[in-house]
């Protein structure tokens, strides 16, 4: 019942593909909104990002995820809602956060993508530790939107 | 009375990832004893979460629990 | 230096796929915001909408987008802003328009592509007309978000 | 004095895809040509470009402008 959002490595952009093409066989949907989190090469003193591992609380992070799509399906007149999200090591330039909601009209949709990638941001069990190019490494931590 | 308990992120380097409490009954005791034991985790901020669950305010700890110490998430 | 944003017919996975690989180079990025236009197929009296033909005024779309991502890129912190929108026909359930802005913070990214396609919707010269099932068609109005 | 006209969409329907007036020189001239031409034109929601800008109030046509007749955009 409760869904894996998680997805070893990067996300690659012929999966978001795929996601995209299943949906055409729903067609009540008019709108789709998607939110990718690209790692960004942050300069961080004189070193540089080079990649992000993610670890999580497993379980919580299933029963949390639940409970934010309840509260979105319940707000929004959704079609559909999936979230993945990386876990291990994503380089710069790759994608760590794919969120897709779609709606029969855009407001919905839009809504629901953004207030899932703040609820991500704030109450998943996830931890970015952010790996640098001159081998060390530290706790990323979350800025404000 | 036996405690789980799993620690994650940074709380992780101070505690280990997994450890394990056989006194505390409350999650107030179960603070005190684990910063009896890492004095270190008294500066750092984390939270609590009880069987998956985020406490707000301390509670009784039923027996087998599983405690996670929670440091400010940083996904996405 | 005034780029042309049209495609014909629907716009398929693999393009928007391509199009998000092409960004991975660009690691000050950290946040993708996508929105896709799918067609959706409306019950009007008792038939449905099997496809809409678009037409455009090529000239005053390319100006008019022109003048929206100016404003869009001295408004917002931007790394790109990309446009497509279908010419011909699109069947129910295929994409019609992507828009894609990026930047290093999501609220840029977000607020922007919103942006984009309310301008869209409101200001580019773009035609739909809905052809359906029973092989009628009608001239499409666009309903407010 | 010659003025080039395009039409899309509903309007389209009317008046042909593109025309020729010899005439006005002004949006306003224009549109009283066009509303005697076409009467249905009276009942119908459109707004005008001169040379791919839309005008709000009526202005001097240019020799060799090219009117639009845009109906309400229904793209995306």
């Amino acid at each position: 019942m409760k869904k894996n959002i998680f997805v070893q490595g990067p996300i690659d952009a012929a999966f978001i593909a795929r996601s995209i093409e299943q949906h055409s066989s729903k067609t009540g949907i008019g709108a789709h909104n998607i939110f990718l989190g690209q790692v960004r090469a942050d300069q961080v003193g004189d070193t540089t990002v080079s990649a992000i591992e993610y670890t999580t609380y497993e379980e919580m992070a299933y029963s949390r995820m639940h409970a934010i799509r309840e509260q979105l399906f319940e707000k929004h007149n959704l079609t559909c809602l999936h979230v993945y999200h990386s876990l291990g090591k994503v380089a710069a330039g790759e994608i760590c956060l794919f969120v897709f909601a779609s709606a029969p009209h855009r407001q919905a949709a839009t809504d629901a993508c953004g207030e899932m990638v703040e609820e991500i941001k704030n109450t998943l069990p996830v931890w970015g530790r952010e790996i640098f190019c001159n081998g060390e490494s530290q706790w990323k931590v979350n800025q404000p939107a | 009375m036996a405690i789980e308990i799993v620690a994650f992120g940074k709380i992780s380097e101070v505690t280990g990832t997994g450890l394990q409490a056989e006194g505390p009954d409350t999650t107030e005791a179960l603070q005190q004893w684990l910063h009896n034991r890492y004095p270190a985790l008294q500066q750092m901020r984390y939270c609590i979460a009880v069987n998956q669950q985020i406490v707000n305010s301390h509670i009784p700890l039923p027996d087998g629990a599983q405690v996670a110490l929670l440091p400010p998430f940083s996904g996405g």
